[in-house]
């Protein structure tokens, strides 16, 4: 133990594996678990806050290292520690479980304790993947992760919950022994589980043929999670039939793993295949987000509309990422300066702006689209169906909401002063200069969202009368029958507000939060760069 | 003077007449197959007459006095009416099982006679495995009635059939257990070395009295009744038990056939009766034998007076004893003479590992062999005086059930 | 230490078998109260496992000089006791214990013949303990022989139940006929070679093999004889295609004779699977890489796909276990005598079965507790099973998610280090299929888990009752397993002695 | 010797003569096990099919081996399926075919098992017979010690497993 | 001297009826013959190699081996037989064509 920080994260890691045993063992009456478990996860909120402002941005680079000895014989580590990119995203992890157990605790009232257990299981399996440096710890954190989720969207979920649940199982299983196997060879070609140190050194330089297996093993466990086009279809199944707090950690936080995966892991490790592969996860990226955003139009359902935004939004992300990934070795750099008779700086400018974009990105869909769950999620609640055609003119019925979930669209449409506005502008603006044809394509993405939002969210389901036949049955939050819709109630304001808060924040001042990532993407680059 | 030197002079002669030597050698074994397979023949019919003169004295009658002198031919007439009998082929019977087993019953006990060694020298093949053979062909015996049992497609035949599996493998157990004693104590399992090792020299002449028998009586006596339950003869004749099964596994046969189950029944007896002799009794062993010229010939005498004493022995208890109910005759295998001959052979094991003088051995194996000797006797014993007191009991006018009773222990005896 | 010293452990259960057939012969409590005796089983199995601990201590103490590794001992010239039979002895003893702990009351209940039941449970044991250790195909025949036919009867067990007779009558032939396949095997490698020492062959084959001239000759029967000695084992580690009489089987036979049947007689297998090919036919490594990999992709495949139509978990167990044993393959494939990864195929094969055997006794432990409790192995009778034995319930899902290989677990790591070993010898085509194969087992897997949580708010919840003994068992294989996944740097340590002591001997 | 067609075939010596009887005797017994209709006539050429191995043993020098083999196989083995065909002799009648679906399957997998093997067999460079064998009754003590040296262990255990079957086949088999 | 080979086409042609017996035949007893003769031909085989093999004719392995089998084939009979009549008894069948209460 070097210094008393290396210490913070294993007790951020922990403490919520501690809280599920104890909700498990000591957990005696419903209202304890759930006031126990609120306060419980107040400690890694308040552990992660205390890293946003105790990594030092300035020298950058890994911070509040921990390394111990766990399987010596095969070179594997426990090696916790936390850079520009996680660390914001460890604070979204936080931020949206205690909300989601805040939330919770006013909504489940069926096997609470099995819930609550769960839920600190799933924030401990998340925040494992994000301070992981070693690669058996961090693929363990990423398969135990589907572990909770699954039981939550099995036992809580809506009607057709166990479809859903074992097809999310199955397919992020599949895509996750994929990248076992991707793991296994970087083991075999560099000796050591260590992500850093593997990265270093540079796992089939040279070998373009196993570096793309590998490099495929890789994106398949990753693009699952995220998940890219192709690989999306249990995504939309998942959401809707998952409890709210489910979809918003889903969408809050599960799919950021995936794109986490990309930028830590097959980025640095694999530049060369990254170059060679870069067009095409550019273009499942852009894909993703055109036939996203159409088929969140199509939708009659207002969860799995929201589920099909995020596929469109994590295509962004993709975007960015595979924008990046075209320049990530020096000959593909220079022949970039050649294309666009850019010079290098600018080129190299636009990728870190791209890779800025996407995890911004990264964290403002789980912002905003955590929020959308949940208000979803309180609707639902009410009315007991999600279905678009049911509802309208609820803007009179309930101001409050109403005024929530239209701040909560605009951002995810990405209008400016809302957060989701820099993720959208950097993205675009690293990708066309680097893929200017696919980025492009992509901006239809934008107009379509704007459609969805605008008219099958807002005009659909606020605006227009109020038509009680449409939807007769209304009860309040608790279960008991209702004449109309009901507004927000108290619990579910304090749920939502500091999600709102934050999306302002970003969308008026996002220079903190890209500070962390700048910092990142450069040394990305800069790491890239200087190994060949 | 050894078969093998009369048979090597007999090929020599043979392949000086200008015989290629494979067919010099394969006449001489068929001469060899021609004498023993004629000689087994011939003395069943001797056999028969000594079995119908034995019974019939033990009855209290005079036996065949008519055909020949003191009826010694009406075996010969016997077997004559048998062949001129027609031979019955039950419809639905098992054709190649029913033909063919009489064939093997009696092929299987001729092979025995292959290694008897009948006197010094005048044995069939000396084989360095003769027990084990002796014991191995038995079970042609076995299945030649299991055959006819289920060839026949006569229920009290294969009743008949299942019973001869039970009891013949049953009882040759502590038979092969008996023979294993000898083996054990003589360390060959070849019948002339093991009637050599039963010789008794007394200042270079040959008593010829070391009989095993003599040291080993227990083992001697667990021989013998498994033998007489291997040759099917009272009291183990359940096989046959005219009274329960009619006449078991052979009543679908007439004529030839059956005359062949017969004579293969008896000349079994009197085989077992020859391996007995051998194993125990010195086979050929006896004054004189070590004696030029002479020798082989007072061997020969010795060996058929021991066989046809065990032979007449055999009889005299057929005559004399009532048959076994079935799981009588199980239990008495398996609860008494398999303990015991296996506790025998574990005792002679250990005492032969003993460091001491060989004399020590015998006296310590002779009290073993006494002890078991003893408790077999106490058995038999206990068992016939029960049985004596059912019979009495039974004839009792006061005790018109008593043959429904069951003893006063109500064990099986 | 004498011979008879070296092979204690097995003494131990032949005195304890036999001691238990005398006392059950001797004296007769009257019926129901012969309990007594399993609980002499148990204490003659501890005492085994412990001893083997002991002969383990005392035989590392000699150092080859050539190699620096601790030399094999031989006892009795056809029993060699190294770290590798040692290492699968305490595996195979241990799953005894716990099927035993677990299973006296379920056999107790079932048949009066308890006496017979611990004595043949011990001579079971026995039996794969010296399969363990044969170095000589004779003895690995025999005693691969005795495992079998106790286990025929012990499958047939409960003679006046339809489904246990069955099961052993198809036992007993399928057996048979691959036990006779294996025997040729072995005589004709007995006449390309003329001996059957393990370690002869091998040095006869290498010479052949390193005589350049004679490479046509002799060495040409080895193929065929590999190929059959591979059927007569494949079929008792239930290798595809000799896989049919397993489902069948495990589904009739007493459910700790399933339990036992698919672990420790499976790991007894592999083991002599290992030292057969491993050290024995190192030559021919080209020829039967290929046959086992095959062998490998068609057993996982095949009982992956059967599994998925079972409705019976108990049957669905069985084919997920043929599953299973082609992963191990896997492992066995990618052998190699000069990794210095300790992510060989061996320590996976090794590992594998550690870890596996508490998964799968525990997996079928909870079989057994359904069993004992709603006398019902349908997926049916586990329907909300969360809230009628919470923790039963909560066991068995770290059992399915071990059989699935999700990490913390010990099934993750055994499949992290068969497909490691594969990556390594760059067979990324055997790994890629055992990702597919991966996929579907979950599936089925899944199902139950979905059929014991996920649960339809009318039905009806009453408790369950499961037994103290079957509990203690459950609980010592989910800490097992989750201790193997969580913590496995001992058991990788004494995997890795275990195999480079077999390895070493290799010519 | 000169056969039709050409075919050359050495002329066998006696020994060879005689082999050649027994071993057609054993094969087509053999064949008659598994071919005949009738499970008892099965039995009965099972029987004959050992005393033709046994015969084989004869010829190989190994006579205790032989005598075991009548001993085991003919005296015990036969009996005991001789007698299980007995005590089931209702599967004896009202059945169409003895074989079951896949006996073609499996036919066919015989017959190229056999032609496989018969040319491993022929193919294969055998090396020439070894020395003489040592005298007979030498070599059962040899084989005697065998068993109680080398080959303890293996003695033990066949001694062990014969114990269990005895019992496992009486518990299994008998009445109520 | 009779040559090698051909005890090997005799354990080869045995093994071969012994395995389409075992294979093919419907009723158990039926295998069960079919599995000895497969165990003769194997025997056969070991007594053959261990009279012509490469080894020493002092190693009596091959014949030590047949020996053992015997005693093998006796306790493997036995126990398959009792199987055989513990199944008839409670089904009045061995035909393992009709032993389907374990399909599935």
């Amino acid at each position: 133990m070097d210094s008393p920080d290396s210490i913070v994260l294993t007790i951020l890691l922990f403490w919520p594996l501690v809280a599920a045993l104890l909700v498990i063992l000591f957990g005696r009456s419903d209202r304890q678990i759930k006031s126990g478990s609120i306060w419980a996860s107040l400690l890694p909120l308040g552990l992660s806050i205390y890293l946003l402002f105790a990594y030092d941005s300035d020298s950058g680079g890994i911070q509040f290292e921990q390394i111990a000895s766990w399987i010596p014989q095969l070179n594997a580590g426990y090696h916790l520690g936390v850079d520009g990119l996680s660390v914001p995203l460890i604070f979204l992890t936080t931020l949206l479980s205690t909300l989601s157990i805040y939330y919770s605790a006013g909504v489940i009232n069926t096997r609470v304790k099995e819930y609550f257990f769960l839920m600190h299981l799933l924030e401990f399996s998340m925040l494992g993947v994000f301070v992981a440096l070693d690669y058996v710890l961090f693929y363990v954190f990423w398969e135990i992760s589907l572990v909770p989720m699954y039981f939550l969207i099995g036992i809580w979920g809506g009607a057709n919950r166990g479809y859903a649940a074992t097809k999310f199982f199955i397919y992020t299983l599949v895509g996750s022994v994929a990248m076992l196997l991707a793991i296994l060879g970087v083991y075999f070609a560099t000796g050591t589980f260590d992500i850093v140190e593997a990265a270093a050194a540079q796992p089939f330089a040279g070998n373009l043929t196993l570096a793309s297996l590998a490099f495929w093993g890789f994106f398949l466990g990753f693009a699952f999670k995220v998940p890219s086009f192709p690989f999306h279809t249990w995504l939309p199944d998942a959401h809707t039939e998952a409890p709210t707090a489910g979809s918003v950690i889903l969408a809050g936080v599960l799919l950021k793993l995936g794109a986490y995966g990309m930028l830590r892991i097959m980025l640095p490790s694999f530049p060369e295949a990254s170059v060679y592969w870069a067009t095409w996860i550019v273009a499942l990226g852009a894909i993703a987000i055109v036939y996203g955003a159409f088929v969140c139009v199509a939708q009659t359902d207002l969860k799995r509309l929201i589920a099909y935004s995020s596929v469109s939004h994590m295509g962004y992300v993709m975007l960015g990422i595979g924008a990046a990934a075209s320049i990530m070795t020096p000959d593909a750099l220079a022949s970039a300066v050649n294309r666009f008779g850019l010079s290098t700086e600018a080129i190299q400018d636009s990728a870190a702006m791209a890779l800025n974009g996407a995890a911004l990105q990264m964290f403002n869909h789980g912002i905003i689209t955590g929020a959308l769950f949940f208000l979803v999620g309180i609707i639902y609640e009410r009315a007991h169906s999600r279905d678009l055609a049911r509802f309208g003119g609820l803007a009179t019925k309930t101001p409050h909401f109403y005024g929530l979930m239209l701040t909560a669209a605009f951002a995810s449409l990405g209008l400016p002063g809302l957060a989701g506005f820099w993720a959208e502008l950097f993205t675009f603006r690293g990708a066309f200069a680097l893929m200017p044809y696919w980025a492009a394509f992509g901006t239809i993405g934008i107009v379509i969202t704007a459609v969805y939002i605008l008219y099958r969210i807002i005009q659909n389901v606020f605006l227009g009368e109020y038509d009680a036949s449409k939807l007769p049955h209304w009860t309040t939050v608790d279960g008991e029958h209702a004449d109309g819709p009901t507004d927000m109630v108290g619990f579910e304001k304090v749920t939502m507000w500091p999600l709102i808060a934050a999306m302002f924040i970003i969308g008026v001042y996002p220079t903190p939060l890209v500070e962390y990532f700048n910092r990142s993407a450069r040394e990305l680059l800069a790491f890239v760069q200087n190994l060949v | 003077m050894q078969i093998t030197q009369w048979s090597d002079a007999l090929s020599g002669w043979l392949i000086g007449l200008g015989l290629p030597e494979w067919a010099a050698i394969f006449l001489v074994y068929a001469v060899g197959a021609f004498v023993l397979i004629n000689y087994g023949m011939l003395s069943v019919l001797l056999l028969i007459w000594i079995t119908r003169k034995v019974i019939s004295r033990i009855q209290d009658r005079i036996g065949p006095n008519r055909v020949g002198k003191f009826g010694l031919l009406q075996t010969v007439a016997d077997a004559a009416k048998l062949l001129s009998k027609e031979d019955i082929t039950p419809r639905e019977a098992d054709k190649i099982a029913y033909n063919l087993s009489p064939i093997l019953s009696v092929s299987g006990v001729l092979m025995l006679l292959a290694v008897i060694p009948f006197a010094p020298g005048l044995i069939g093949v000396d084989l360095n495995i003769a027990a084990l053979f002796v014991v191995a062909l038995g079970s042609i015996g076995i299945m030649a009635a299991l055959m006819a049992g289920w060839g026949s497609n006569n229920k009290y035949a294969l009743l008949a059939g299942f019973r001869v599996v039970a009891q013949l493998l049953s009882y040759e157990i502590p038979l092969v257990l008996s023979i294993l004693t000898v083996v054990l104590l003589t360390g060959s399992m070849r019948f002339g070395s093991i009637i050599e090792s039963q010789s008794l020299h007394l200042g270079g002449f040959n008593l010829g009295v070391g009989w095993l028998g003599i040291v080993m009586p227990g083992a001697l006596l667990i021989f013998f009744i498994s033998s007489l339950a291997e040759a099917e003869l009272t009291p183990f004749d359940l096989l046959e038990a005219e009274s329960e099964l009619i006449a078991g596994f052979h009543i679908e046969y007439s004529g030839m056939k059956f005359a062949m189950f017969f004579l293969a029944q008896f000349l079994n007896a009197w085989i077992l009766a020859a391996v007995m002799v051998t194993l125990f009794l010195g086979g050929w062993q006896g004054p004189g034998v070590g004696l030029p010229v002479v020798g082989p010939l007072l061997g020969f005498g010795y060996f058929m007076i021991k066989v046809f004493g065990v032979y007449v022995l055999q009889q005299w208890i057929r005559g004399t004893f009532p048959r076994l109910r079935i799981d009588q005759m199980m239990y008495f295998a398996w609860k008494v003479l398999v303990p015991l001959t296996i506790g025998l052979i574990v005792v002679q094991a250990i005492v032969q590992k003993l460091p001491t003088p060989v004399a020590v051995h015998y006296v310590l194996i002779f009290i073993a062999n006494v002890g078991v000797l003893a408790i077999v006797a106490s058995i038999l014993q206990k068992y016939f005086r029960e049985e004596q007191m059912r019979t009495k009991r039974s004839f009792e006018p006061t005790s018109l059930i008593g043959t429904m009773q069951v003893n006063e222990e109500g064990t099986m005896y | 230490m004498g011979d008879l010293g070296l092979i204690a452990p097995e003494i131990i259960l032949l005195i304890g078998g036999l001691f238990i057939f005398c006392l059950d012969l001797a004296y007769d409590p009257g019926v129901g109260k012969k309990s007594g005796l399993s609980y002499m089983a148990l204490a003659a199995l501890f005492l085994a496992a412990a001893l083997v601990a002991v002969v383990l201590q005392l035989n590392i103490s000699e150092i080859s000089e050539v190699s620096q590794e601790p030399v094999p001992k031989i006892a009795f010239s056809m029993m060699t006791i190294d770290n590798f039979g040692s290492f699968i002895k305490v595996t195979i003893f241990a799953g005894m214990i716990l099927t035993a702990i677990a299973g006296g009351r379920y056999m107790n209940r079932r048949s009066g013949n308890q006496g017979e039941f611990w004595t043949f449970f011990l001579m079971v044991s026995l039996a794969m303990s010296i399969a363990a250790s044969a170095n000589n195909l004779v003895l690995v025949y025999l005693a691969i022989e005795f495992l079998s036919i106790t286990s025929y009867m012990l499958a047939g067990f409960l003679r006046d139940n339809r489904r246990s007779n069955e099961a052993g009558l198809k036992y007993f032939l399928y057996g048979s006929i691959a036990s006779a396949v294996m025997l040729y095997g072995i005589s004709l490698l007995y006449g390309a070679t003329g001996s059957l020492y393990i370690h002869d062959i091998a040095a006869a084959f290498a010479e052949i093999m390193g005589d350049s001239s004679q490479v046509s000759g002799l060495a040409f029967a080895a193929l065929p004889a590999m190929l059959l000695v591979l059927a007569g084992l494949g079929f008792k580690a239930s290798l595809a295609p000799f896989y049919q009489w397993a489902p069948d089987t495990y589904d009739g036979s007493p459910t700790p004779v399933a339990t036992y049947l698919s672990t420790a007689s499976k790991t007894a297998a592999f083991a002599v699977l290992a030292r057969f090919f491993v050290v024995g036919m190192a030559s021919f490594e080209v020829n039967w890489v290929p046959v086992l990999a095959a062998f490998s992709i068609i057993t996982m495949t095949m009982g992956n796909l059967a599994a998925l139509r079972q409705h019976s978990v108990k049957r669905m167990l069985a084919y997920s276990s043929v599953a299973q044993a082609g992963y191990i393959l896997m492992g066995l494939v990618a052998v190699t005598s000069a990794s210095t990864s300790a992510m060989d195929g061996l320590n996976g094969v090794l590992l594998y079965l550690f870890a596996y055997l508490f998964t799968n006794v525990g997996a079928f432990l909870v079989v057994m507790a359904l069993e004992e409790t709603v006398n019902s192995t349908h997926i049916n009778a586990y329907r909300g099973l969360i809230k009628r034995a919470p923790w039963l319930a909560v066991m068995f899902t770290v059992f399915l998610l071990s059989l699935t290989g999700i990490p913390a677990t010990g099934g993750f790591l055994g499949k992290a280090f068969v497909f490691g070993a594969a990556i390594q010898r760059q067979y990324f085509w055997l790994a890629a299929i055992g990702v597919i194969n991966a996929g579907i087992a979950a599936f089925y897997y899944l199902r139950v888990v979905r059929a014991m949580f996920f649960t339809e708010e009318e039905e009806e919840d009453q408790p369950l009752e499961v037994p103290m003994a079957l509990q203690t068992s459950l609980l010592v294989c989910a800490v097992a397993t989750i201790w193997i996944g969580v913590y496995p740097s001992p058991v990788i340590d004494w995997v890795s002695t275990a195999s480079v002591q077999l390895l070493s001997v290799v010519p | 010797m000169e056969l039709p067609l050409g075919i050359q075939v050495p002329i066998p010596t006696f020994e060879q003569f005689i082999f050649i009887q027994v071993a057609l005797v054993t094969a087509v017994a053999g064949l008659a096990v598994v071919t005949s209709r009738n499970l008892f006539h099965s039995a009965l050429a099972l029987t004959l099919t050992f005393f033709g191995v046994a015969g084989v043993y004869v010829f190989l020098e190994a006579e205790f081996l032989a005598v075991s083999q009548v001993l085991v196989y003919v005296g015990a083995i036969a009996m005991l399926i001789a007698f299980a065909i007995m005590l089931t002799r209702s599967m004896m009648y009202g059945r169409t075919s003895p074989l079951n679906n896949q006996w073609g399957k499996s036919s066919l997998f015989a017959l190229l098992f056999f032609m496989g093997l018969l040319a491993f067999a022929r193919a294969t460079p055998w090396p020439a017979a070894s020395e003489e064998v040592i005298a007979d009754e030498a070599m059962i003590g040899a084989l005697g010690r065998e068993f109680v040296t080398t080959y303890v262990i293996a003695f033990e255990v066949l001694g062990l497993l014969l114990l269990l079957a005895l019992v496992g086949a009486v518990m299994l088999a008998r009445d109520r | 001297m009779v040559p090698l080979s051909w005890y090997l086409m005799l354990a080869a042609f045995l093994f071969s009826c012994g395995l389409y017996g075992a294979l093919g035949r419907r009723n158990a007893i039926a295998m069960l013959m079919g599995i000895e003769l497969m165990l003769n031909a194997a025997n056969i085989n070991l007594v053959a190699f261990w009279r012509h093999g490469v080894g020493p004719m002092a190693d009596l392995t091959g014949q030590v081996f047949a020996v053992l089998i015997i005693g093998l084939a006796a306790a493997e009979a036995a126990v398959g037989l009792a199987l055989i009549i513990a199944v008839y008894r409670e089904r009045r069948t061995i035909d393992v064509d009709e032993l389907d209460l374990l399909a599935g």
